[in-house]
């Protein structure tokens, strides 16, 4: 069925390092993998294994210094790219091979709207420029599901919510229909029912055009559906390599059988839940018809118009308790959260923290308030600053509030902290920009714990992590509410997690609660449409797919 | 929370001064521009001890001596300014006064503006607007006529003389903090730390001034030439600096008449200007480079990995 | 640029044109002579009144003078020119509805103007004044229909050119050509600015320009075009004689004494002359066998330990006051001569001001916590006469002196009342007793100026040049 | 938006006033004009009867009670040195300015633009390393210094070049030269440090995937994300030569305001001083409008 000896992308042998005063960091060692034309191969791996540095040396993405390629060839279409000149490199980027960046919030220029970000891919290529590029790409943006394309093209991407920003730098990859389109994490702010849309589209323009797809995901659900071969990483090596039904099914790496070995298990889950087993009868947090219209003045002397992404929305949490919030991406999840921290006023609306209304609060109630309230950005990259080590980072709130921990214990707390979240104590020295998306989100999570809060706030907090690190990471915010009495707002995606961790569960469309309840009675029976259709989306393996089955869970152990 | 485990591994840390020094010693141009510049200090700081007298002794009947002859003292080896006073040594004598008031000046001025802009940035309260209007009008206000009034109610001083120079130069500094705080509080870091319950003087002060900064010392750098030249001019007035003191503004100024007859009298005053401003900038970018994690490496002793 | 054209370089942008203020140096030297004329112009080699707009003069009485005017002269806007136009002019001068900077000159006095018949006028004064055809040197006379109450820009005069643009760049005068004397050879003059030597140095010797007064020393390099002239300016220190330790004779002396001249002149170049008086040769009571301080800090350190002996405060602390830009390396001056007095042991301490600030020192009246000081100055008497000097320096009443002394106050009055060679003996020994007795001053160079002039130009400056360029004396090489 | 501007406006309004306010008040603390406008050896009389002519002799309240009477028919004064209305001769000095400002602004900024980008691109390149030298010894050299010996050398020297005076095109070449040179400098540098760290976002990663090119990168993403704080040093340096060029207007015989400003203020003539900072002001707070209304336009993110 495919051409073997004549792949479409052979790497051999990439070996890359990071330099710096100390010895240097080894990213990739050694690892070797190629893709047919009209293949999918998934990687799969650790947190920090290697996976984004390895592809993007593909694109020439990796800036030497302080990068280093020590050794490996990587042959495209039969020419090695490391002996082309830049000019022949850059036509290469974007028309034939395409990247969808991890980290799609802080890969989008601020300052240019997303309508021309995209254009600008054909432009750089000469496919075409003015009026019929225009229409091409509001019906980019229209595939990849943002709705009302037309007037939301000349947006900038702060006006668009997380998930609606990756499907932009999706719509900018798959523009020109590349040869090899490189998706490192494509769907991790997307609510199953829009990434099934997205891994539609990606499987249709693979069977229009025969492109080779590079898929790197932490979703062993969307690596099933997707995968002709998978390869595993772990700790910058390549660990297993097969076809997708073999490596899922019967892995043989001991990483490997680690990984899916952690995933939550459904029927298990029942027993082994993360769930809170006390739930204080204490109302921590009270919200009441919570409002939020956004202005959208597109050009400076543009008329306003006004977009309403939440709308009245009222919910509860109480003491030790976690509240799931999924929906629809762009259903005004982020911005209820960034609310309830005080970031953007509401237009209407309350919300009562013990007693007293956040959008009142001022002066030594307010610092307070936000002693005890911690926020996980859903965009952990941009939420540090790039000019503070970890060490600073982490240790901020003890410098805010002095009587957290005293000074000489900062040190020894931060190191504790990085273990907990799976990071190494030395990595304290290191800087937010050296480190991988996952090991972001979790330098994020530690500072969150890090001022011992009362509720967290958790806006997509784990789904850049692998299923073992997320499991961890899990098992500690679980652990924390249980000894602490912590509260946690939980927003994200991933069905299985909410399911496992979360008490009660919200749902939002449209910037609107839809449904709210109890966690197994929703999963178990849910009333509205959305929600169902929700739980309905689940990507099937591929293999039973080709294989004409019908329609069976891909794992019995992953009941939805 | 959990139990802290406490480590008793402090590695310790090669000292911050000897880091510098090796990030330094990397960067040849800044090296240099450090050398140069300490050697300026030590002269400001032991001219006047050293060659005092030679800089003030009249020599009437050697007015304009050119430069490079070895008949007389080494000191005349840049030649003589208008009285017959040896070039050279009036250069070291006269480091003094110029650094010290041209540095007192531009760094009161970018502490004062960058001060006030990073609070006119940050802030959307009244007295955001009254910060930015003072420097419009500080902007519209000709220093000639701000010297003047000083001149006149203050009386002249050199204190008088650095406050005027420090309040023209200062809306520069506090347009370009406010430009850049404004885009810096939509960061999502800044918002990171207010959820965290940190002081807006806390964000400002930790989060946006050492993004800001970087800037402002770039400005400040070139802005040494300029106070150094606008301060004679003011000298000129009576304000400030008298002779016989002098400084190397003055020099400059001094040589104006003789440009195409005796060119070293403002010359050697002028390139030691330049090289002054050149050293702070090299040096300015080099703290840039310092100052920025993702720029640091290019100060660093990289140590590839064996192939 | 026609042939017959010329373009000269002034240093500095003229204000106004207001033919009343032809004193001012750039508002002299473009109207003076030229668009406008006065009624007697002064004789450079003898000080002495010469005719103009009048012909003949004559002394009625001590208080009155009969002026004869010339016959056939009309005025650019082709009025007639007769005796009441100069009663208008003289007028409009000394109404007090504009502010006439020329009436300067004239003192505290008085005129009353009549016109006797068409081309004969009476002048009365309130005190005898016996140099007025010397004064007469400052009228200039306008046309009737320039405006009474208000300063011009556009003067209109009976002179040989006439204006006919006054931009921020340039005043252009063109020939007149109902000019009742010789035509001048030079049909248009163009006059711009700038402020610094070098530059109009440069454009006379590129040719973009064919004449500029008042270069630097050092800009004149070149004895072909460059041309030095003894104008009429003094320059001198004024001694503050009612501060101590100054109101000691001995102190005083000393600081004449302690000034290394040969050195100083050094700044000033070859040609400066060494002063000894207030005045410059020339002028009518300037004493040719005064001699000038000597330099002997010997002598200076002896008088001073004889005033300490004595009980002066030597060490007090004395001001410098000098002004900046006054006059070309004026600062300098100042800075050598401090440190002179410094190496006899006079503890003095230089202040450089600006004109305003200087001024309050300069004139009465004097600020009252002033402390012993120094003033820098300079003295321009090109009106021929030392009753434009003696006056304000000696007399108690003189607006810079600091003297207070009746019996100086009695000669002085009689020496202005003075005629003929009488006036002369008075004043020089006024200037005698200044320098040896009163010694209120340090009197330092009589000063020089240079001129460059284009090689199409056949011209020599002279001690006049600062107050006026008469084109009409201006001849072309061809 | 619109409000803003309106906002702006009356703020600024209010400001200028203020400004003019302290202006007049504070001129009149700086000496005595008549001293300098007589002949030094004027009496004691002509400078009163000079005073009283000119109303200086009034209590400074009633001055400037007078003065915002005559404000009020737009009448701002005369000029005592120059016998003209004060608005006049500054209104005919300011567009001489002003043309000599945005060319030399204009010219400065793009240039500067082009070479710190250029610099940015490679640091520590030869090319960044010559670029940061030259334009910073451009920038610290006296301006007269500059504009003599260019007068020397390309007027006197080859004869290239008129040596002063306005006319021709010939003529905008060195005040043209001399006034770019420390915008130049100051720009070339601040262009350079704030492209530095653009050049290391992110998005540059992906305008590198997508195959924009090199130069598009450098100019469209680096650039425009480094706009703000060039915009403004720009906008303040336009604000100083708006102010007028002195040195340039002296040497070069430009007729226009700052020397105009500068002598006025040298010789106390206050209807003089106050017309032209009047101008001035009103174009300094126009210009500081209009770059507070392209932040918004450079940065979608700032909202006013
Ligand atoms: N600029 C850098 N300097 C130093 N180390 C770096 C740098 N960038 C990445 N690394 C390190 O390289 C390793 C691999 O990073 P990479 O981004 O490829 O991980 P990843 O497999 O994509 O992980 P994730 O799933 O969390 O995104 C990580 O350990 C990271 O800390
Ligand atoms: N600053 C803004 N200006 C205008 N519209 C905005 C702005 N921020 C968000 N929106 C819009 O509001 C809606 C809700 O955004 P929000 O970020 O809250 O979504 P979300 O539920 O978090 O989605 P996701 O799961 O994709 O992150 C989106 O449609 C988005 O386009
Ligand atoms: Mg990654
Ligand atoms: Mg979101």
């Amino acid at each position: 069925m495919k051409n073997v000896s004549n792949p479409i992308l052979r790497i051999e042998g990439l070996t890359v390092d990071f330099l710096s005063d100390g010895a240097p960091v080894r990213a990739v060692d050694n690892v070797s993998f190629h893709v047919d034309r009209g293949e999918t191969l998934v990687i799969l791996g650790e947190s920090g294994s290697g996976k984004s540095v390895s592809t993007s040396t593909v694109m020439d993405l990796i800036d030497c210094p302080p990068g280093d390629i020590v050794a490996g060839s990587c042959l495209f279409d039969g020419t090695e790219l490391s002996r082309l000149d830049a000019e022949a490199r850059r036509r290469i980027n974007g028309r034939r091979i395409a990247m969808i960046f991890q980290d799609p919030l802080a890969y989008l220029n601020p300052v240019y709207s997303v309508g021309r970000q995209i254009e600008e891919v054909f432009e750089s290529h000469g496919a075409g420029s003015g009026k019929e590029v225009r229409a091409q790409v509001t019906d980019l943006l229209r595939r990849v599901g943002i709705p009302d394309p037309e007037r939301r093209v000349d947006d900038y991407p702060h006006q668009f919510s997380g998930g609606q920003r990756q499907r932009i730098m999706i719509a900018m990859a798959i523009a020109l229909k590349p040869d090899i389109l490189i998706a490192d994490e494509p769907t991790t702010a997307l609510d199953v029912s829009v990434q099934a849309q997205i891994l539609d589209l990606l499987r249709d323009l693979q069977r229009e055009t025969g492109m080779a797809l590079i898929m790197i995901t932490h979703d062993l659900e969307v690596a099933a559906s997707m995968a002709d071969r998978i390869i595993v990483m772990n700790a910058g090596k390549l660990v297993e390599a097969g076809q997708g039904r073999e490596v899922l099914t019967n892995p043989r790496h001991a990483y490997t059988r680690r990984l899916i070995s952690a995933l939550p298990h459904g029927d298990a889950a029942e027993t082994s839940s993360r769930r809170a087993t006390s739930i204080g009868c204490e109302t921590l947090l009270r919200v009441e018809h919570l409002t939020k219209d956004y202005v959208l003045a597109s050009g400076a002397f543009a008329g306003k118009r006004t977009f309403r992404a939440v709308d009245d929305v009222s919910f509860e949490v109480k003491k030790g308790e976690t509240l799931g919030i999924v929906g629809e991406s762009g259903s005004g999840k982020s911005s209820v959260a960034r609310m309830l921290l005080r970031l953007n006023e509401p237009s209407s609306g309350k919300a009562i923290y013990a007693g007293e209304n956040i959008f009142e609060m001022s002066g030594m109630g307010l610092m307070a308030f936000r002693r005890k309230v911690q926020m996980v950005f859903q965009d952990p990259f941009g939420s540090m600053n790039p000019r503070m080590n970890v060490c600073s980072i982490i240790s901020e709130p003890w410098v805010i509030h002095r009587d957290i921990l005293p000074k000489h214990h900062w040190k020894d707390r931060v190191a504790e902290l990085l273990e907990l979240v799976g990071l190494k104590p030395e990595h304290a020295e290191r800087y937010p920009h050296q480190f991988s998306g996952g090991q972001r989100q979790r330098i994020a999570i530690a500072r969150a714990l890090a001022s011992e809060p009362q509720l967290i706030v958790c806006d997509e907090a784990v789904s850049a992590l692998d299923v073992s690190i997320q499991a961890q990471v899990i098992d500690l915010l679980a652990d924390l509410r249980t000894r602490l009495g912590l509260s946690y707002v939980f927003i994200t995606h991933d069905l299985p997690i909410v399911r496992h961790f979360a008490d009660r569960i919200l749902v939002m469309k449209q910037g609107k609660i839809v449904e709210e309840g109890d966690t197994e009675t929703m999963f178990k029976a849910p009333r509205h449409e959305y929600t169902q259709s929700l739980l309905k989306a689940v990507p099937k393996p591929k293999w039973l797919a080709r294989d004409e089955e019908k329609c069976v869970r891909f794992s019995a152990r992953i009941p939805r | 929370m959990t139990s802290i485990t406490p480590k008793t591994n402090p590695t310790a840390a090669p000292g911050t001064g000897r880091i510098l020094f090796a990030y330094l010693k990397r960067d040849r141009l800044a090296l240099a521009a450090a050398i140069f510049l300490t050697l300026f200090v030590l002269a400001a700081s032991f001219g006047p001890w050293l060659v005092g007298d030679a800089a003030s002794r009249l020599g009437l009947r050697q007015r304009n001596l050119a430069p490079f002859s070895l008949e007389h003292a080494w000191v005349y080896f840049l030649g003589a300014d208008t009285l017959g006073r040896p070039i050279l040594a009036r250069l070291i004598v006269g480091a003094q006064n110029t650094l010290g008031i041209a540095a007192a000046a531009v760094f009161s001025s970018m502490l004062v503006g960058g001060a006030l802009g990073l609070v006119a940035g940050y802030s959307e309260r009244w007295y955001s607007h009254l910060i930015q209007r003072f420097a419009d009008v500080v902007m519209s206000f000709p220093s000639l006529l701000l010297a003047l009034i000083v001149l006149y109610t203050l009386g002249p001083s050199i204190t008088n003389l650095v406050i005027v120079l420090a309040i023209t130069r200062m809306p520069i500094y506090l347009r370009t903090a406010r430009a850049e705080v404004l885009e810096l509080r939509e960061r999502m870091f800044v918002s990171a730390a207010r959820s965290m319950g940190a002081s807006p003087a806390r964000i400002v002060l930790r989060h946006i001034a050492p993004l800001v900064l970087p800037t402002l010392v770039t400005i400040s750098a070139i802005d040494f030439a300029t106070v150094i030249l606008s301060e004679s001019a003011l000298s000129f007035l009576g304000l400030g600096i008298q002779p016989p003191d002098f400084t190397w503004g003055a020099m400059v100024a001094n040589g104006r008449g003789y440009l195409s007859t005796a060119w070293w009298i403002a010359f050697w005053p002028g390139l030691a200007i330049m090289l002054t401003t050149l050293s702070l900038n090299i040096l300015s970018n080099w703290a840039r480079t310092v100052a920025d994690p993702q720029q640091r490496w290019r100060l660093q002793t990289l140590r590839k990995a064996a192939r | 640029q026609g042939a017959q054209e010329i373009r000269v370089v002034l240093p500095e942008q003229p204000a106004n044109l207001e033919p009343c203020g032809t004193i001012i140096t750039n508002v002299g030297q473009i109207l003076s002579q030229n668009v406008v004329e006065p009624l007697t112009v002064i004789d450079p080699k003898t000080g002495q009144p010469q005719p103009k707009l009048a012909t003949e003069w004559t002394q009625v009485d001590p208080t009155t003078w009969r002026i004869k005017l010339r016959e056939g002269v009309k005025f650019q806007d082709g009025s007639e020119f007769n005796a009441q136009a100069v009663v208008f002019s003289i007028n409009r001068m000394t109404g007090g509805t504009i502010t006439c900077s020329n009436i300067a000159k004239f003192g505290d006095a008085k005129l009353t103007v009549t016109a006797v018949d068409d081309l004969t006028v009476e002048i009365k004064s309130d005190k005898p004044q016996p140099i007025l055809p010397t004064l007469l040197s400052v009228v200039m006379v306008v046309s009737p229909k320039t405006a009474a109450d208000k300063a011009v820009n556009d003067p209109v005069g009976t002179g040989p050119f006439k204006l006919s643009t006054f931009s921020p760049q340039t005043v252009v005068l063109d020939a007149f050509d109902g000019y009742w004397g010789k035509k001048p050879e030079i049909t248009r003059a163009t006059y711009v600015w700038r402020p610094e030597s070098s530059i109009r140095a440069a454009m006379v010797e590129t040719g973009e320009a064919d004449l500029t007064p008042s270069i630097a020393i050092q800009d004149a390099s070149n004895p072909e075009t460059d041309f030095a002239y003894l104008n009429s300016e003094t320059t001198a220190i004024r001694i503050d004689t009612a501060q101590p330790p100054l109101d000691d004779l001995r102190v005083r002396k000393a600081l004449n004494l302690a000034i290394d001249w040969e050195g100083l002149a050094q700044l000033f170049g070859d040609d400066v002359k060494r002063a000894s008086q207030m005045v410059v040769p020339g002028i009518n009571g300037h004493d040719d066998a005064l001699e000038a301080w000597p330099y002997d800090p010997e002598e200076a350190k002896k008088l001073l330990s004889e005033a300490a002996a004595d009980g002066v405060a030597v060490d007090t602390e004395i001001k410098l006051i000098g002004r900046n830009g006054i006059y070309p390396n004026g600062a300098e001056a100042m800075e050598a001569m401090m440190t002179m007095w410094q190496a006899v042991g006079l503890n003095v301490k230089l202040t450089m001001l600006d004109v305003a600030d200087w001024l309050r020192y300069l004139q009465k009246p004097f600020p009252a916590e002033r402390g012993a000081n120094l003033l820098q100055m300079m003295h321009d008497n090109n009106k021929g006469d030392a009753a434009f000097t003696i006056p304000i320096f000696y007399r108690s009443s003189g607006n810079y002196s600091t003297l207070a002394d009746p019996a100086l106050d009695r000669e002085i009055d009689a020496a202005l009342a003075a005629t003929g060679e009488d006036r002369a003996k008075s004043f020089k020994a006024l200037f005698d007793k200044a320098r040896k007795e009163v010694v209120a001053d340090i009197p330092m160079f009589h000063m020089i100026g240079y001129t460059r002039v284009g090689p199409r130009l056949d011209w020599k400056p002279d001690i006049t040049t600062n107050s006026e360029i008469p084109l009409a004396n201006i001849r072309l090489n061809d | 938006m619109f409000s803003y501007i309106g906002r702006r406006a009356s703020h600024s309004i209010l400001s200028v006033i203020g400004l003019l306010t302290l202006v007049f008040f504070l001129t009149r603390l700086t000496g005595d004009p008549s001293a300098l406008y007589l002949p030094l050896d004027a009496t004691v009389e002509a400078r009163a009867a000079f005073a009283k002519l000119n109303g200086l002799d009034q209590p400074v309240f009633w001055q400037f009670a007078e003065y915002l009477k005559d404000l009020l028919q737009l009448d701002f004064g005369q000029s005592l040195r120059q016998n003209r209305s004060a608005m006049e001769v500054a209104l005919q000095a300011f567009p001489e300015t002003l043309k000599l400002a945005i060319v030399a602004i204009t010219l400065s900024t793009a240039l500067a633009i082009l070479v710190g980008a250029l610099a940015a691109a490679r640091p520590g390149s030869l090319f960044d390393r010559i670029a940061s030298v030259a334009s910073l010894a451009g920038a610290s050299a006296p301006d007269f210094w500059v504009a003599i010996v260019g007068i020397l050398v390309f007027a006197v020297g080859v004869e290239l070049l008129p040596t002063s005076g306005t006319g021709s095109w010939a003529h905008w070449i060195m005040p043209i030269f001399v006034l770019t040179l420390r915008p130049f400098g100051l720009l070339v540098q601040v262009v350079r440090g704030t492209m530095l760290s653009a050049l290391a976002s992110p998005y540059i990663k992906a305008a590198r995937a997508k195959g924009v090119r090199r130069t598009k990168i450098i100019f469209g993403h680096a650039l425009r994300n480094s706009l703000l704080p060039v915009v403004t040093v720009a906008g303040d340096l336009a604000t100083s030569l708006v102010n007028g060029a002195v040195v340039v207007e002296s040497i070069f015989g430009w007729p226009g305001i700052g020397k105009l400003m500068i002598d006025a203020i040298i010789q106390r003539d206050f209807a003089v001083v106050q017309s032209t900072i009047l101008v001035t002001a009103t174009a300094i707070f126009i210009l500081n409008i209009a770059i507070d209304l392209l932040y918004a336009f450079l940065d979608p993110r700032i909202r006013y």
